[in-house]
């Protein structure tokens, strides 16, 4: 029958982002899509020549504006560990509840575009209603709203005190009695369901054989998380994957949402156990020899390879952010759906491009 | 005067065919055809001032005419049984058999010769039918001159057979004025006959091998409605002891004939390619264009349901009728959505064709005046506008070499013309202020008593506009002014195409007038669509259609611009940059919701209901 | 979607969540990173704001004795704000206003007699 | 002479209160979430800046299509002031919404193409049910003609309730509203851009608004006919439907035109054959 | 400090890949690192439960490697952008965009190569 | 109605109704998440009468945010060929003034000024919420004075 092409990006309202996706339909479902990417690469990690290792913190946080701090962490612990230097252990508490507070909004900014995706434009006006709460605390404790800046090699840039996380947590407290009230609408609601169930399926062994990462693993029913690898202060702190099993849209919203809300306690947890002292220490020396550092970012696993000469110039810096892992699971996942469902299944990924093409 | 002018509509045709036959010159043939073509609409005009009337002509050129016919019916059961062998059909030979042995019994045993009575008769109904036979029917052949030739030229033969072509279409007018004037059952059953063999031939006329088998189909279903025809005539014979139509049709609803009458319904239906017996006339679409328009618009489909509104009177109230309501609103129905499933233009016209039949038959059978006037008015504007829209695809096909609809997308830079006239054809077909819906609308306001008809009808006609307007959209869907050429046509092609759109919008605008002709007088019957609000319409839409057309002509100055796509810069005319910088093509196609609507498998759906739909009719009528 | 009308009307009927800007400003958070100004009389011209910028959007001439800064390409990170020996750079809690052309900070001041340092001045090219 | 005078009244106020109504839904909407909203007449604002913008064209074509649409919306209020018959009204409206889609498929973009089908496939989905709901209508006044509705002594609504909620669907379906917003959502967040709007720009598009709020007027009015026999009763009828629109549209999601097409056909049918029967048996 | 890794061939690349996918690994990524002008290093990374195992294959300029995309269709995008990158040509690419997953013709060719570096003053 | 009257509500309107599609060229999304911020309740210049109405044939304002790169200038040029007169065009954050940190990367071109003329900057980095609507409201009156302008200048 009659087939169709269309592009469908870079400049498309229901992206962000300008990624490209060629699509060809028949009869509106999806027989082909070529993804082509490009729009926002700039080539940061070649910057290592001429931005010495610590501005390159600044760099790699404008990798990305939604998942920046974690960038900049997933950055200075590597350095840290080439250099061998030893953070006070309150930066590295301070660090997982900057870096919680950042999938926090993360998690809510997807939801409501996830739910803008299935046209539900008040839950998505309530998702970012929430989120704003967030973006106060951020501004409020580091100076900035998104791009909060707060690492540097050898721990922070900036400490919280006492009134300021009490503050934090009563602020949490509303934050988390208002996602709560969304749970039904997200789990429960016929018509989201209807449109995200069995809409872009990926079984766990095709997850895991795609290289799939983060929640679009985890929705696929695969208990991964890099947080299991105890980095910062995530080894005194009660964690546990958030999974579902049905490898759908589905279960990835439910897989975001609750993490959403596992972040909550887990902000709790770090404040609550965090000790007193230095957040920072002084670092010496320059960076020699290669290492690699992983953490958990909201869209999953972030790989950083570096690799110093002894210099204050790096060699390379190597950034496998989770959209590049979760990028083939995409394409594997748009043959076949409707037209209707493509934001949907792209979406359902929480594709961040930026972070992608670097 | 009647009988001259009915010496005229009936037996020039015959006479003009001999001449295409006779006379193998191209100008002559012309000449004969426009000759005929003029001739006849002349006739009809002029017997507009004489209805209603009957006659009872008794020799014509010193024969007696019903020895004529009787004679002539036996000639073409031979003909059909020549056929039936010669294309190794055994339905259709036993079919001619069974009709030859039942035929022979009637006029040698039962046909006593009984009072005398008006053979010929003529009202509003055949009135009507004459006109679209005469007018419609002698523009399609006249655009077949230019066509045909043509078409010749295409299929590269050798000797032309575009006399036996001709003689058969002129032929096929005169049978039809034969048939829609007659009052005598002896005489309806020849010329339907004569239909059958004529459209069978028509459709043949390539000799291919998918032509032939086509037409061999078309051959049985038809010829089966002929046997039960027959056999529906005889029995009414039997019971009531006269051919006289009018006599049985006056006499009112009588259980004792309902079931000849089904019978006759029966034979309606399937000329008139009621579901199941569709497939006949979607595979008449191998023959030339000319053949099909002729099939569809004003002849041939038309006898059908001129059979059974002319029937109606006899069965109305009854159970019979409603079952015509419901197959006919079936039809309606499935068809359309049938008609969605397709990207063949000719196919989806037949597709319209068989589903507006459908609701000409559903008229007939809700069977109230008012129903029965818009049966007759969507006889009126169908002939026109599916004429017109046959000719048109058949005009593009020779030109682009297909009949697909997807390859019209954007008709409108290669045949400004012809695209026009092809959309304001399929407007005439689904808008109003035009007659085919003011059509629909009275229908549809008839048939508000009866639940499942109305339900069919309002989904029906919902899917109707779908499927046309998706085809009007694409035709003018072009991105650029470009350099449009302009259009060279024969004046042949051209003249029949404005005639029958000019006719459309005519009569549209008439409406008021038209509407109180065909009702007739007669108590109850208010026109909806009254002078007053066809003004209204009028001056509205009409003031509307100028400012449109006036900033249609100020857009030709402003800013063009590309098409919105994503931003994706554009290197080349309807394309865009995509993957790897390469230049991707937009490619543009309809949804034909091919997971839904899937031809082979909701045909064989359509023909199981439709075929329920027939046996609670006839078995109704028991 | 039963629950989501309940959000909806608690929505409806709640404050509404608009901070209408123009006319109602929330002060700005006071550790606010935001635009940069120089204490140009204290500055020292050591280059150590120019040299530490992610941006490389400062330039120092200390033979000119001119603070140049390009508030465009400044991201606004306060590295700078941290290097700066004398503490004369600092950072209003607001960003810089919008403009309609490209603007630039430039800034003069008076050599100092001994500049502690040995600053490199990098130019911008 | 009157009902023309009535039809002229009612082309010359209804663009003026469609306006509003649309405003006011654009405010109500902001409210549900927590917004303050844009001011009343907004969408004046908003055809006016249209209509002084540069006229850019892809196919003049487009223009025709924009104007008819306009008019045949005009022509269909016009018809409604002027009592006329419903069917007709019904019919002259279907004119505008196919000159639409022949104007979003005049452009060769997927976007107006995919936005034309799927408006064609929405059309599909709505008309019969309000053909349905006339029909209901006509059995209960005897008549197809709006007048006829106004002589009635008691409110349509009590004995067409089910024809009412499945006029609520084809509502939804011709307000774009979700979760039926398929070929064309108000915002722009959707797979196929603006479907049927994508195309249409500057003069055209603000065309394209007024005609959407004469649709607006064109639909209420059609609803107030179930209270007609008092004014209050046809202005709340008229509110509360509205106000369940809105709350419709914030509560559910956009369907794709699959489950609309199945789940309209087959829940609008059963309630109006359900409802009908009933008024048959009567 | 050096990662551990496992030295690779060319020739016995892919096989080691194939036996890493019947083991269920996952495919995490590969690192290009351009050492000198004349080559580039290549590194395997594959992760099974949170532990990496890493395969380290040096490439002289201009020798075409065999792709592993045919057996993880992950590694396509990869690739690609390798072949962007470092002007490494991968055969056998099951989704091959030349050279443009990210560059167009105005951009710099294959910038991360050291060839290409201009590098600025070093401390 | 005396024509003047219309022009004016016209006029009126143009400051009243700005449509703004916004393009993320190359963006690290910190700006582009403060665009969407401006949408939500919390700043809701849905007040302004402003839509995000995503497609350039409808907009009267541009948003860019982020760095030029070679592959999407073109995406750039396109749509702000695409938009009707009169309109506008806001520069977001230091990427889209200026190129912001990666000027000097490889694939940066630089602001949004080098592909298209640009309206008005808004720096930030990122961008505020409220930074975007003084952005907004400053391009109206940009907007305003070229419109006086050249009805200045169509008098003479
Ligand atoms: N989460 C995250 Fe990133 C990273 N790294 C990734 O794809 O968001 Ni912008
Ligand atoms: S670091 Fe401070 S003192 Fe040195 S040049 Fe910069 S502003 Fe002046
Ligand atoms: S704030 Fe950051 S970017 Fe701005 S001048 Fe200072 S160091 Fe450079
Ligand atoms: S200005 Fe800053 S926040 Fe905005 S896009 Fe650039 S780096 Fe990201």
């Amino acid at each position: 029958m009659a087939k169709m092409t269309l592009p469908f990006g870079p400049q498309h309202p229901v992206l962000p982002e300008p990624i490209h996706l060629s699509l060809t339909v028949e009869d509106e479902i999806v027989t082909q899509a070529i993804p082509a990417l490009g729009y926002v690469h700039r080539g940061l990690e070649k910057l290592v020549d001429i931005r010495d290792f610590n501005q390159m913190v600044q760099i790699v946080e404008r990798v990305c504006g939604i998942c920046s701090k974690i960038h900049a962490m997933c950055y200075v612990q590597g350095l840290e560990e080439l250099m061998k230097v030893d953070v006070p252990p309150r930066a590295k508490y301070l660090r997982v509840m900057w870096s919680e507070l950042h999938r926090i909004h993360s998690h809510l900014l997807w939801l409501g575009l996830f739910a803008d995706a299935f046209g539900m434009e008040s839950l998505f006006m309530q998702c970012w209603r929430i989120r704003e709460k967030i973006m106060d605390i951020n501004e409020a404790t580091t100076g900035a709203r998104v791009i909060v800046s707060v690492n540097v090699v050898g721990g922070l840039r900036c400490d919280v005190d006492d009134t300021q996380t009490r503050w934090i947590l009563s602020e949490l407290d509303e934050v988390e009695r208002e996602v709560r009230r969304l749970e039904s609408t997200f789990v429960n609601d016929y018509t989201i369901k209807k449109r995200t169930c069995g809409i872009g399926v990926l079984s766990a062994e095709k997850a895991l054989e795609l290289g799939a990462a983060g929640p679009t693993l985890r929705g696929s029913g695969v208990a991964q998380d890099m947080r299991q690898l105890k980095y910062a202060a995530f080894d005194s702190i009660d964690f546990e994957p958030v999974t579902a099993l049905d490898g759908d849209s589905y279960s990835r919203m439910k897989v975001r949402y609750y993490e959403t809300l596992q972040s909550i306690d887990l902000v709790r947890q770090a404040i609550a156990k965090m000790p007193d002292g230095d957040i920072a220490v002084k670092v010496k020396g320059r960076p020699e020899g290669e290492i690699l550092s992983r953490v958990e970012q909201p869209r999953g696993e972030l790989f950083y390879y570096i690799k110093g000469n002894g210099t204050k110039y790096l060699d390379r810096v190597r950034i496998r952010t989770p959209t590049f892992a979760n990028i083939p699971p995409l394409a594997a996942m748009l043959p076949g759906i409707e037209l209707a469902d493509v934001p949907i299944v792209v979406l359902s990924i929480d594709p961040c491009i930026s972070c992608t093409e670097r | 005067m009647p009988d001259t002018l009915l010496f005229l509509l009936i037996v020039v045709p015959f006479l003009a065919a001999l001449g295409c036959l006779l006379l193998r010159q191209e100008q002559l043939r012309s000449l004969i055809i426009i000759g005929t073509g003029g001739l006849l609409t002349l006739c009809a005009l002029m017997l507009m001032a004489s209805t209603p009337f009957s006659a009872a002509p008794k020799s014509i050129l010193g024969i007696s005419v019903s020895m004529l016919i009787q004679a002539a019916d036996f000639f073409l059961l031979g003909v059909i049984g020549y056929y039936g062998y010669k294309h190794r059909n055994l339905l259709i030979q036993g079919l001619a058999v069974l009709q030859f042995v039942l035929l022979a019994c009637f006029e040698t045993f039962m046909v006593a010769p009984g009072k005398e009575y008006a053979t010929f008769y003529g009202d509003t109904l055949s009135l009507v039918m004459v006109l679209v036979i005469c007018i419609v029917g002698s523009l399609i052949c006249i655009h077949a001159i230019p066509y045909m030739k043509e078409h010749e030229h295409h299929l590269q033969l050798e000797g032309s057979k575009q006399p036996r072509f001709f003689a058969i279409m002129v032929l096929f007018l005169g049978a039809m004025n034969g048939l829609v004037l007659t009052n005598d059952l002896s005489f309806f059953y020849f010329f339907f006959e004569l239909t059958t063999i004529c459209s069978f031939l028509l459709i043949g006329h390539d000799q291919t091998e998918i032509a032939e088998t086509n037409a061999v189909r078309a051959l049985w279903m038809n010829a089966l409605g002929g046997a039960a025809l027959l056999v529906g005539i005889m029995w009414i014979y039997s019971k009531t002891g006269t051919m006289d139509m009018q006599a049985i049709i006056s006499a009112g609803p009588k259980a004792a004939l309902l079931l000849p009458l089904a019978l006759l319904c029966f034979a309606g239906f399937t000329k008139a390619a009621q579901a199941p017996f569709q497939s006949w006339l979607l595979g008449a679409m191998v023959a030339p264009t000319p053949t099909s328009a002729l099939l569809h618009s004003s002849t041939m489909v038309k006898a059908g349901v001129y059979l059974v509104i002319r029937f109606a009177p006899a069965f109305a109230g009854t159970f019979l009728s409603l079952g015509v309501a419901l197959a006919g609103a079936f039809t309606f129905l499935a068809m359309a959505v049938l008609a969605m499933g397709q990207s063949n233009g000719k196919k989806i016209l037949a597709y319209s064709t068989v589903s507006n039949l459908g609701l000409i038959m559903a008229c007939a059978g809700i069977n109230t005046k008012a129903a029965i006037t818009a049966a007759i008015l969507l006889i009126i504007f169908h002939a026109l506008t599916k004429a017109l829209l046959f000719l048109c695809v058949g005009t593009i096909e020779q030109r682009i070499g297909s009949r697909d609809i997807e390859d019209m997308r954007g008709l409108l830079t290669a045949m400004p013309w012809t695209a026009v006239i092809l959309v304001a054809g399929i407007l005439t077909m689904i808008l109003p202020p035009f007659g085919m819906l003011l059509g629909k609308w009275v229908a549809i306001e008839s048939s508000s008593q009866q639940l499942f008809v109305i339900v069919m009808l309002a989904l029906g006609s919902a899917v109707t506009v779908a499927y046309w307007a998706r085809w009007a959209g694409q035709i003018m869907s072009v991105s650029s002014l470009g350099a449009r050429e302009p259009e060279l046509q024969p004046m042949l092609t051209r003249g029949p195409l404005a005639a029958l759109l000019g006719g459309a919008v005519l009569l549209s605008a008439l409406w008021p007038w038209v509407y109180n002709r065909v009702a007739g007088p007669g108590p109850g019957l208010a026109n909806p669509a009254s002078a007053a609000v066809m003004g209204f319409m009028i001056v509205v839409i009409g003031s509307g259609f100028l400012w449109a057309v006036n900033a249609m002509r100020q857009a030709r100055t402003a800013r063009m611009t590309r098409p919105y796509l994503c931003g994706a810069p554009e290197n080349v005319e309807g394309t865009y940059v995509g993957p790897i910088n390469q230049d991707m093509p937009v490619i543009l196609g309809n949804a034909y919701f091919t997971s839904l609507v899937t031809e082979d498998r909701l045909t064989c759906w359509v023909n199981m209901g439709a075929g329920l739909m027939l046996v609670l009719m006839i078995g109704g009528a028991l | 979607m039963a629950k989501m009308t309940a959000n909806i009307l608690r929505n409806f009927f709640a404050k509404r969540a608009t901070r209408l800007y123009p006319i109602e400003v929330r002060p700005p958070f006071e550790n606010s990173r935001g635009e940069l100004y120089n204490d140009i009389d204290q500055c020292i011209f050591c280059g150590a704001c120019a040299l530490k910028c992610p941006s490389q959007c400062i330039t120092v001439d200390k033979d000119q004795a001119t603070w140049f800064c390009d508030p465009l390409a400044c991201v606004y990170c306060g590295v700078c704000v941290e290097a700066c020996p004398v503490h004369c750079l600092h950072q209003k809690t607001t960003y810089r206003p919008v403009c309609v052309t490209r603007e630039t900070i430039f800034q003069k001041g008076v050599l100092k007699e001994k500049p502690k340092k040995k600053a490199k001045v990098v130019a911008e090219g | 002479m009157k009902s023309l005078f009535l039809a002229l009244i009612g082309m010359a106020v209804a663009p003026v209160v469609g306006g509003l109504v649309s405003g006011l839904d654009r405010i109500l909407t902001a409210r549900c979430q927590s917004r303050k909203g844009p001011p009343l007449i907004q969408p004046f604002y908003d055809a006016a800046k249209l209509w002084g913008k540069e006229v850019t064209a892809t196919n003049p074509w487009q223009a025709f299509c924009a104007v008819m649409y306009l008019v045949a919306a005009a022509a269909s209020v016009g018809l409604l002031c002027a009592g006329s018959d419903l069917l007709l009204i019904f019919f002259v409206q279907a004119v505008g919404a196919v000159f639409l889609v022949m104007g979003a498929y005049a452009v060769p973009s997927p976007y107006s193409q995919i936005g034309a089908q799927r408006e064609l496939l929405q059309m599909v989905a709505y008309e019969p049910l309000i053909i349905l709901t006339i029909v209901g209508i006509r059995l209960m006044t005897g008549s197809f003609r709006v007048d006829a509705v106004f002589a009635l002594d008691q409110p349509l609504l009590f004995k067409l309730p089910l024809l009412f909620l499945v006029l609520g669907y084809a509502l939804t379906i011709k307000l774009r509203k979700s979760p039926f917003d398929i070929s064309a959502c108000h915002h722009a967040h959707q797979e196929i851009v603006r479907g049927v709007y994508t195309e249409f720009s500057g003069p055209y598009l603000a065309l394209i608004e007024i005609a959407h709020w004469y649709e607006v007027i064109l639909v209420l009015g059609l609803v107030s006919l179930f209270w007609a026999t008092s004014i209050a009763g046809m202005i709340l009828l008229v509110a509360a439907t509205y106000a369940a629109e809105i709350l419709v549209d914030n509560v559910s999601s956009r369907m794709t035109w699959r489950w609309m097409l199945g789940s309209v056909w087959l829940s609008g049918l059963v309630l109006s054959g359900i409802n009908l029967v009933w008024l048959y048996a009567r | 400090m050096s990662i551990e890794t496992i030295p690779a061939a060319l020739d016995t690349i892919v096989g080691e890949v194939v036996k890493m996918k019947a083991q269920e690994a996952r495919f995490l990524t590969m690192t290009a690192v351009s050492l000198d002008e004349k080559t580039t290093e290549l590194l395997y990374t594959f992760d099974q439960d949170l532990v990496m195992t890493h395969y380290r294959l040096t490439v002289p300029k201009d020798t075409h490697v065999p792709s592993i995309s045919p057996v993880y269709f992950a590694a396509f995008l990869v690739e690609n952008e390798i072949c962007d990158q470092f002007g490494v040509v991968f055969d056998g690419l099951v989704l091959d965009f030349g050279g443009k997953l990210y560059l167009d013709e105005e951009a710099q060719r294959t910038p991360f190569c050291k060839f290409a570096v201009t590098r600025k003053e070093k401390a | 109605m005396p024509v003047s009257v219309i022009k004016d509500f016209i006029e009126k309107s143009r400051l009243k109704s700005p449509w703004l599609v916004h393009f993320d060229c190359g963006s690290c999304n910190g700006c582009d998440i403060e665009v969407l911020a401006c949408l939500t309740p919390l700043y809701d210049v849905e007040r302004f009468g402003i839509l995000n109405i995503g497609n350039p044939k409808h907009a009267d304002m541009l948003l860019v945010t982020g760095t030029v790169n070679h592959r999407n200038k073109k995406v750039l040029k396109n749509l702000y060929d695409q938009m009707p007169h009169p309109k506008v065009v806001l520069a977001l954050g230091a990427c889209g003034t200026s190129g912001g940190v990666f000027r000097e990367a490889y694939n940066v071109v630089g602001g949004v000024d080098k592909v298209i003329p640009v309206d008005v900057y808004v720096p930030g980095c990122a961008v505020k919420p409220e930074a975007i609507i003084d952005g907004v409201v400053t391009a109206l009156g940009r907007l305003a004075e070229k419109r006086a302008e050249a009805s200045a200048s169509a008098k003479e």
